[in-house]
């Protein structure tokens, strides 16, 4: 079990080394919030002030989570392979270690965009919550997997030339299972459901990710070293 | 990554895959009984069966009919549009909608086929 | 070919049989024939793309671009089998539940189930280099593939669906008239046939082009 | 053989197009391989399949130290790559992407090694200005620096003095001449003053 460990501590040696450039820049961060703020504001200005209903809502949240997502998150891998540092973090790091490191930027970044939209969106869509603790554990554990599943496709996606909305396409059939999921757990969370419900559907998400991450893990290296 | 990383990482990967297979049954079970559609505020689908001879016609398009659900209560359902011709010989009935006093108020009305791939009785073959 | 006028026969007698020879259904009527062609359409399109993921775990252990030929022609051979099943489906739903499309369960996940091979064929066709189309297309197949389990078993089955099952779920028993069965049976063995046939000839396609494409690099230096 | 890098009937085809088939030779312990060929003959292919950067279609490399051959994710530790298609980070100083490199490899890391390092490569002064500000010139040493900072036992050197001035080149002969002392130069030039460090000659295509 030492080897997890190594490949933990090299994995945060990328983490930090990333949010030390998106700290520069601020590239994946601000296209993320552009995003999903533009999306809240158009949504909330139709619905003009009214409460829309939670299944309305609680998809809504899940739309604009994973849209997000697919505007940002391909572009840890395709700023190495543009600008060529790929070749240097090869040489020097295993796929194990790379894949947990880009995973848990990924995470960081969608975890800060959700702490600012999601209070937005309370705000802006009128949103009373009746289970709040449900609710912001359906939020981490979704947005953990939207990280989970969308890291190692945004490394194919950057390998297959960075296209244009390549990774919506083959991230929106692998995600769905996680989409639906934590729609109806947040709709529960919203809309006073039962708490039994809201807790299979919480487990449900943790077995996602579980799967998520060590399919990952298990395919890295085909893709990295390819 | 070394043979002995691989085996553990997928006998994991299968842990986590019984794991969403176990949860994700209870989890998007949305069936529910009348007592615990009466228990919620929430837009539910009721499964049961229709009592048969129970249907009126309450005006142009709207029905009526008992329903029962798996725990032997019995409802009034109501529902708009013309009633499924086979409500009655159906296998099973769902009900999506909410209560609203103490009728059942379906937005819609789904029927399951009964799926015996059995040979329509005739009269003929019946005897032999 | 003599196996090809085999297989012509066959199906062609499986298909006057289900006119024919075959009952109607209790409950479904003269629409339950569909069975015939719905149902081994489906479970083909199933084992094919179960064949595309064992081809692609192969590709990815021995890095032999044949297997990645195979995955390829297994994941389309899938995907027509499976819109052959979404259409007869459809048919069949606007016999029996009016529309030939209401978002029931099963029509939701193989629809995502297209979509999945959908987004696998883009992803081929973004890559130009064999190799390396071949590495991330297998890697692709794979990590798509361990969401068709919750598609096709466990969706259909604890969503409200109002999907016939063959087997019946109450009592675990697999019910069918005798005869019924016969020409089932017969369809399964048919399709199975097509199946490996079309393969076959796909397979043999796909090893000359590639073939072809080498020889002439070749030539041209 | 010790130390030595075995490269086994190796082919590599690209696009359906072969660039080289049934590639053997073996490097020795303290000597220097050249790579010759005209462009597009698949150098850098060569050196990237060694690098373990790129599978090859056929045939496979071996690199034993002290005896042992190495797997694949123990030749990291042993190997420094030079070559134009590799950068360093822009957005991050000579220091940090040194601090980096040595995290990620498990080094031990001080600001006195990587200032050492920047002087012998002639960057003094500047390791803490972002690489994005360098010159060429300047980044071909900077990546001298990333090389040799594992003290690996094998380098890997593609064109080994692009961009680089008179200084530059010297340094590089220094660097080609101390690690042929201690261990194997594996580099792809059509240079000639840079062909005369070969112990062997090898031309592709």
């Amino acid at each position: 079990m030492i080897k997890p460990l190594r490949w933990v501590k090299q994995g945060l040696a990328i983490w930090r080394k990333d949010l030390q450039i998106e700290f520069r820049t601020r590239y994946t961060y601000s296209a993320l919030v552009m995003f999903a703020v533009t999306t809240l504001v158009t949504v909330s200005f139709a619905i003009g002030g009214f409460t829309a209903d939670v299944e309305i809502t609680a998809a809504l949240l899940w739309i604009i989570l994973f849209f997000s997502a697919m505007a940002g998150l391909a572009r840890t891998f395709v700023a190495e392979e543009e600008t060529g540092t790929v070749t240097a973090l090869k040489m020097a790091a295993q796929p194990e270690p790379v894949y947990l490191g880009k995973y848990l930027f990924n995470v960081t970044i969608l975890c800060s965009l959700a702490l600012l939209v999601v209070p937005l969106f309370i705000m802006l869509l009128n949103i009373s919550i009746v289970l709040p603790l449900a609710f912001c554990a359906v939020v981490l554990l979704g947005t953990l997997g939207l990280a989970g599943a969308s890291t190692i496709l945004a490394a194919i996606v950057s390998k297959a030339g960075a296209k244009n909305s390549l990774l919506t396409v083959l991230a929106f059939p692998v995600l769905l299972p996680l989409l639906i999921t934590a729609i109806s757990a947040t709709r529960a969370a919203l809309g006073g459901g039962l708490a039994a419900e809201v807790r299979s559907h919480l487990l449900t998400l943790f077995f996602y990710n579980g799967v998520a991450v060590v399919a990952s893990l298990l395919l890295f290296e085909y893709v990295w070293n390819e | 990554m070394k043979k002995y990383d691989k085996v553990v990482l997928v006998l994991l990967l299968l842990v986590f895959g019984v794991g969403i297979f176990m949860t994700a049954r209870n989890a998007l079970s949305t069936y529910v009984t009348f007592a615990e559609a009466k228990a919620t505020t929430r837009a539910v689908q009721v499964k049961g069966s229709a009592v048969a001879g129970t249907l009126e016609e309450l005006d142009d398009d709207r029905y009526v009919f008992l329903m029962e659900d798996s725990n032997g209560e019995v409802v009034r359902v109501v529902a708009g549009g013309q009633a499924p011709d086979n409500l009655f010989e159906a296998e099973s009935v769902v009900a999506k909608g909410k209560y609203d006093g103490e009728d059942f108020l379906a937005q819609n009305i789904l029927v399951k086929c009964p799926s015996k791939y059995e040979a329509e009785e005739h009269p003929a073959e019946v005897q032999k | 070919m003599f196996w090809q006028i085999i297989l012509g026969i066959w199906m062609s007698a499986v298909i006057v049989a289900s006119f024919l020879y075959m009952p109607s259904t209790q409950g479904l009527g003269e629409m339950g024939r569909i069975i015939v062609y719905h149902v081994p359409a489906a479970w083909i399109a199933v084992a094919a793309y179960l064949m595309a993921m064992l081809n692609s775990l192969g590709y990815l252990r021995q890095n032999k671009l044949q297997l990645d030929r195979q995955a390829q022609i297994n994941a389309e051979l899938g995907t027509v089998f499976c819109l052959l099943a979404t259409v007869t489906g459809a048919i069949w739903s606007r016999g029996a539940w009016g529309q030939y499309w209401n978002w029931d369960p099963r029509q939701t996940s193989i629809t995502v189930l297209l979509m999945i091979y959908a987004a696998y064929f883009v992803l081929r066709s973004a890559i130009p280099d064999a190799e390396r189309r071949a590495r991330l297309a297998a890697v692709y197949a794979i990590l798509a593939f361990l969401t068709v389990p919750f598609l096709v078993f466990i969706a259909p089955r604890v969503y409200v669906s109002l999907h016939p099952d063959l087997i019946n779920v109450q009592n675990r028993s697999f019910a069918m008239d005798r005869k019924m069965l016969v020409v089932f049976l017969a369809s399964l063995l048919g399709f199975t046939g097509l199946y490996a046939w079309m393969y076959n000839v796909q397979l043999r396609l796909e090893n000359l082009l590639a073939a072809a494409a080498m020889k002439r690099r070749e030539y041209d230096g | 053989m010790l130390n030595q890098v075995a490269v086994k009937n190796l082919s590599k085809f690209y696009q359906q197009r072969k660039l080289f088939t049934d590639v053997s030779l073996t490097v020795p312990d303290q000597s220097v391989l050249v790579v010759l060929g005209p462009n597009g003959a698949g150098k850098t292919t060569f050196l990237r399949i060694l690098c373990g950067l790129t599978p090859a279609t056929a045939g496979k490399v071996e690199i034993t130290i002290n005896g042992q051959i190495l797997t694949p994710e123990e030749r990291r530790a042993q190997l420094g790559l030079v070559t134009p298609e590799l950068e360093l980070y822009g957005e991050l100083t000579a220091v940090e992407n040194l601090e980096f490199f040595a995290r990620v490899r498990e080094l031990p890391f001080s600001r006195q090694q990587a200032r050492e390092l920047l002087e012998f490569v002639g960057l003094k002064g500047r390791g803490h200005d972002f690489v994005h500000t360098y010159s060429s010139g300047m980044k071909q040493r900077l990546k001298y620096a990333y090389a040799l900072l594992h003290q690996p036992h094998i380098l890997i050197l593609d064109e080994p003095t692009t961009n680089l001035d008179e200084a530059g080149v010297a340094l590089v002969d220094s660097v080609i001449r101390r690690q042929r002392e201690r261990g194997i130069v594996i580099m792809a030039t059509n240079e000639p003053e840079e062909v005369a460090y070969g112990d062997q000659t090898f031309t592709l295509g």
